[in-house]
């Protein structure tokens, strides 16, 4: 067993199973895997594509916001802020200013950078609590001005559609789901690449030793400043890669995109993953998101309508169930589901140490 | 000898997962001062913070009053202070944004506290009931302080530090109520301040590398130059020097 | 004492925190290579006079200067980047990472690029051999891959003191490094601050209870009681003064 | 002339409803360090509460608003007393678990009101003075802004006088000073979470049945979007300062409504940027004592 484990524990071991999964996903859409229950078809029929690219991207997010919570121990209320910027911003520039899709990616992705590095460099001059609620007011101003619709270029309650004049063929229609499938995947393999050289480089050891001490840090002679800024920054413009992936994937933005709603709903996946652990983000993301999708279908059910009000009530919606989900893993399940894997796997991660990341915050 | 009124038995505390205190044990007497001494560091607040539960703790403490036995290890503080232990913490935390009168009030347990007994003990206190506590000195400050705990009829004083950045008149001061306390009510005393120990210890316990090192009454560790040496870090010579200034 | 310039000099510091006047116009010097023993009873003002030095907190008013420079409106990293390191009263790691992560850490500050995203570090690397040398130094060589939270007390302080080596400091701050040290692990430790200081020919002030550890190691002694100084002097000459005296051990009348 | 006192005594209206929400988020905070997400939700119920009742007892003799109002405080203290007994309690001291569990608790309650009175506002009415206007110095002005500015004052003064005179009361001052220190001195200080709960819970209840006759209507999403004001009212008064949310909820609303009318409807905006001036120049807030 402990030869298992320390054969599973080799970075060349690692990576190689990382690769057989990554392969093993790009086939799976000449596959026909059909899980009922889980997926609403074989993993050939668009919807299930579709279903599984947006639990990716939806991964991919969550990634991005361990990045600030779980390695950085900053709490943001406002990273739907730099998703909405990727989903709005590639619409504004496809439709309003008639770009081809690959400088639409690069304005929009300076577009993220820039707001992530403005709200940054501001929101970071505080800490604890005042940061959350900073982050948290320059979201709510993101949202007013999306419903506010200023030059009807946001679109308003209407929300905005994606113009396909300057987007390739392959990626329109149901028939190319396939293909936006291996995008999100794509995008999920880039999130998970630069989270992980992130964490691993110079940069991500120092962000790590300020969750823990930021005092110590500043005694050897490093102003924690700078280095929150480039995880917040980086942190924010995946947010928006993802916002353009999305964009692509479900050919509208929504004001829900922009909401405080969203964020508290990457708290409850990262949370429900496991804070700090890198795969417990990408599994919350793609747990809340199947868990999401299935109890509405779910709540719509025979099995459910013709329950007593008092079952069919909450029993019809999701969100409530995810909620009081979400509670109960806060209340008896610390360290998420991967902690719980960790713990029982017994591997080098310690299952303790999300913990000290969440008492470190206060 | 009578029972010990606390029993300390491998007692261990860690603050925020530190050890601070490991496996310490020891016995505090029904009657008179026992001076809990050890250099900086070694763990004599969170002793004594630990047998309050203010801190996370493991290991035995029993409490013996009026006949019985209450494991403390097993109540949350405010159960503990019930019991009829009053605690003088280190640094006085008075209440800065309370007046003197609302410190007091809110110290107050039994539906008949010795206000008499207080005002007499401090009168600097009845003079400022109204004024709020942060402007106090430093001196006010502790006697608010040990007025808070003496404010109750208790059967177990757990004080800490009390002279502590204090000046000379008003060590003085604090040192003659806690005698007076410590007339009717056992006391256990944490001091950096040997005169002070001297003046009023009548036991003495050690501690050192979070462990019990040495327990006696106190006259025998303070007459003892390389024991004070070797346990509290202080010159002999001075020690003599300064008991008979 | 020398009559060189002071590497680091206090001058007519006070710090005020609402009406109590926790420091009162603390003057005091060290030379180069000096090691100053700073002593008193507890409350006295010692570790606020290491906080303001290291600019944890801010003075009231008083200066203070780092190779005659003034420093008294530098932040904490701008002080330790000018080579002025410290340690702290109570252990303060990174728990979470091993020893050896803890001193890279710091090694990285001194060799440059400690925030770069495009390096990363490895076995082979400069910050790691010099992280390597520096626990070796303090006797930690095989702790390098216990987590810091797990070592014992005397261990986790001879961790601080490899990371500050490592950040290659001019002059050291030691809050009571044997706070905490069970009494066979003093000897261990004494030797350690002994080589830092007299091996490098380090500037070391530090403020402890041990009075024979004080006694044994340091140049000068300086005394301080309610938030002053009470003297400055070599050992035999503090130990010799009744006010000192009487200030540490306080008088009851 | 007329434009400003309307603007002026409309926004101190809208800053008594952040002051109902405010008080409470500042009172939890100030003594347990926890920010209650489920704050909304607390005020939202006692929206629905207030609703059903008016509803049942005809909405527009003042009788059956003031039993609503009553009642709104009601259900608001129980939902909230109840929260920190069965979900906050369990989690001393750990603050960020704290806010997690209050943030699962806004989202599934917010579903479940949608469950229960489904997702389109409901339209209420009460009685109809409330509905009519008042000159003042030639302005008309909704008298609903009466009743809330005198609703918000007695709220202030009864928290004021219950903190200021009653045994709880100290209890809580001592407490957001020094907690573990009030259980040093023998005192269950987590009855006095309890209470504050209760409290907050109360104010926001009231609140709620008041945002309703503002507004015109009640949703499972009004007191989510007063919230985040809230939010913004809290911290800009600084954190714990009963005082200093007063202030701010007049501030941020009196600022909020003449940038609305006179600067094109960016009142929203100019409220972030105050708030984000505000910590830049003072992390404290403008009343808090901690850097």
């Amino acid at each position: 067993m402990t030869r298992v484990r320390s054969f599973l524990s080799q970075p060349l071991v690692k990576w190689g199973l990382a690769g057989i999964l990554v392969a093993f996903l790009a086939i799976v859409p000449m596959l026909a895997i059909d899980i009922p229950g889980v997926f609403p078809g074989p993993t050939y029929t668009p919807g299930t594509l579709q279903l599984l690219a947006f639990s990716m991207l939806i991964a991919s997010l969550a990634l991005s916001y361990h990045l600030i919570f779980g390695v950085a121990g900053l709490l943001s209320f406002g990273h739907a802020l730099y998703f909405a910027i990727g989903a709005y911003g590639l619409g504004i520039t496809l439709r309003h200013f008639g770009l081809e899709l690959l400088p639409a990616i690069v304005v929009t992705f300076v577009a993220g950078l820039f707001v992530a590095a403005a709200v940054g460099a501001l929101s970071l001059r505080v800490t604890g609590i005042s940061f959350a609620m900073v982050t948290l007011a320059f979201a709510q101003a993101g949202s007013v001005l999306v419903r506010k619709n200023p030059g009807k270029l946001t679109g308003g309650d209407e929300g905005l559609a994606l113009d396909t004049t300057h987007v390739p063929d392959f990626f329109i229609g149901v028939l190319q789901t396939k293909n936006l499938y291996w995008l999100c995947l794509g995008v999920l393999v880039l999130v998970f690449l630069v989270t992980s050289w992130f964490e691993r480089s110079r940069a991500g050891h120092v962000v790590a030793a300020t969750r823990e001490n930021e005092l110590r840090v500043r005694v050897i002679g490093i102003r924690p400043y700078f280095v929150k800024l480039l995880t917040f920054v980086i942190g924010g413009v995946l947010a928006t890669l993802v916002g353009m992936a999305y964009l692509l994937l479900q050919s509208s933005a929504t004001q829900k995109l922009v909401s405080a709603d969203f964020t508290l709903t990457l708290l409850v996946i990262v949370v429900l993953g496991g804070v700090g652990y890198r795969w417990g983000a990408v599994i919350g993301g793609i747990v809340y998101t199947f868990l999401d999708q299935r109890l509405t279908a779910f709540a719509s059910s025979d099995a459910v309508s013709g329950l007593p009000d008092i079952l069919r009530v909450p029993l019809s919606q999701p969100l409530f169930i995810l909620g009081t989900l979400f509670i109960l893993v806060v209340l008896f399940l610390p360290g998420g589901i991967a902690g719980v894997g960790a713990r029982l796997s017994r591997s080098r991660m310690r299952a303790d140490e999300p913990r000290t990341v969440l008492e470190e915050l206060t | 000898m009578s029972d010990p009124i606390l029993s300390v038995r491998g007692l261990s505390a860690r603050i925020a997962g530190q050890q601070v205190v490991e496996d310490v044990t020891f016995d505090v007497p029904a009657t008179g001062v026992t001076a809990l001494l050890g250099r900086n560091g070694v763990g004599k607040t969170s002793t004594i913070k630990g047998v309050l539960g203010l801190i996370e703790r493991r290991g035995e403490v029993t409490f013996r009053a009026g006949g019985s036995a209450v494991r403390l290890d097993r109540l949350r503080t405010h159960r503990i202070v019930q019991l009829g232990i009053g605690y003088v913490p280190e640094d006085r935390e008075v209440f800065s944004k309370l007046t003197v009168a609302e410190n007091l009030r809110l110290a107050e347990r039994s539906s008949d506290p010795r206000r008499e007994f207080v005002a007499e003990l401090f009168p600097d206190l009845v003079a400022r009931s109204n004024q709020l506590a942060g402007t106090l000195s430093g001196g006010q400050q502790q006697m608010l302080s040990l007025g808070r705990a003496l404010i109750n009829t208790n059967t177990l004083l757990l004080v800490d530090e009390p002279t502590k950045g204090l000046a000379p008149i008003i060590v003085s001061e604090v040192a003659a109520a806690l005698a007076e306390a410590a007339k009717t009510v056992p006391v256990l005393l944490v001091e950096q301040n040997l005169q002070v120990v001297r003046q009023l210890a009548t036991d003495s316990i050690v501690i050192e590398g979070g462990r019990v090192v040495h327990t006696g009454p106190a006259a025998q560790l303070l007459d003892d130059e390389d024991m004070i040496r070797r346990f509290l870090g202080v010159h002999g010579e001075t020690t003599g020097a300064g008991a008979t200034a | 004492m020398t009559d060189n310039q002071p590497v680091l000099a206090a001058e007519h510091l006070s710090l005020q925190i609402g009406g109590a006047r926790i420091l009162d116009d603390v003057s005091l010097s060290v030379s180069a290579g000096e090691m100053l023993g700073v002593i008193g009873p507890n409350g006295a003002g010692k570790t606020t006079l290491f906080n303001l030095i290291s600019g944890v907190i801010a003075p009231t008013s008083g200066t203070i200067r780092l190779d005659g420079r003034d420093v008294t409106n530098e932040q904490i990293h701008a002080r330790a980047r000018a080579g002025l390191g410290r340690t702290f009263q109570t252990s303060s790691l990174f728990n979470g990472l091993s020893a050896l992560e803890n001193v890279r850490l710091a090694a990285q500050v001194e060799l440059g690029g400690s925030l770069s995203i495009l390096r990363f570090p490895h076995r082979g690397d400069r910050a790691t051999s010099v992280a390597l040398e520096r626990l070796d130094e303090v006797g930690l060589a095989h702790h390098a891959d216990t987590d810091a939270g797990v070592l014992s007390h005397g261990d986790k302080r001879k961790l601080e003191i490899a990371m500050l080596l490592a950040t290659d400091p001019k002059v050291i701050l030691l809050d009571e490094p044997m706070a905490g040290v069970a009494s066979g692990d003093v000897p261990g430790l004494v030797e350690v601050i002994r080589g830092l200081h007299k091996g490098a020919g380090r500037t070391v002030l530090m403020v402890e209870h041990h009075i024979e550890v004080i006694l044994g190691l340091v140049d000068t002694v300086a005394v301080m009681h309610h938030g002053q100084v009470l003297a400055h002097d070599t050992p035999d000459a503090v130990m010799a003064n009744p006010a000192v005296q009487n200030a540490y051990l306080g008088d009851v009348a | 002339m007329s434009t400003v006192i309307l603007l002026l005594i409309t926004g101190l209206g809208l800053g008594a409803l952040y002051f109902l929400v405010a008080s409470g988020l500042s009172l939890i905070y100030g003594l347990m360090g926890v920010l209650n997400f489920a704050h909304g939700s607390f005020l939202t119920l006692g929206a629905f509460a207030g609703w059903e009742l008016a509803r049942r007892t005809g909405a527009d003799n003042w009788l059956s608003f003031v039993a609503s109002v009553l009642l709104g405080a009601v259900v608001g203290a129980v939902f909230a007393a109840l929260t920190e007994l069965l979900l906050i309690r369990r989690l001393y001291e750990r603050h960020i678990e704290q806010v997690l569990v209050t943030v699962g608790l806004a989202l599934s309650s917010v579903a479940l009101f949608d469950g229960i009175w489904g997702t389109d506002p409901v339209y209420v009415s009460g009685p109809s003075w409330m509905g009519g206007t008042t000159d003042v110095f030639g302005a008309s002005i909704p008298n609903n802004r009466f009743v809330l500015i005198l609703a918000a004052v007695l709220v202030l003064l009864g928290i004021v006088l219950f903190l200021k005179y009653t045994r709880f009361g100290l209890i809580i001052r001592a407490g957001v000073e020094n907690r573990s220190m009030v259980t040093a001195l023998g005192i269950d200080v987590r009855r006095a979470f309890t209470v504050v709960f209760a409290i907050g819970g109360a104010a926001a209840g009231i609140g709620g049945v008041l945002a309703a006759s503002y507004y015109g209507y009640v949703s499972s999403s009004i007191g989510g979007s007063l919230l985040i004001f809230a939010f913004i009212v809290t911290v800009i008064g600084g954190l714990g300062s009963l005082s200093g949310a007063a202030i701010a909820a007049a501030l941020v609303a009196v600022l909020q409504q003449f940038a609305n009318f006179y600067l094109g409807g960016t009142g929203d905006f100019v409220v972030v940027l105050l708030l984000a001036v505000v910590l830049l120049v003072r992390p404290s807030g403008l009343l808090g004592s901690k850097a």
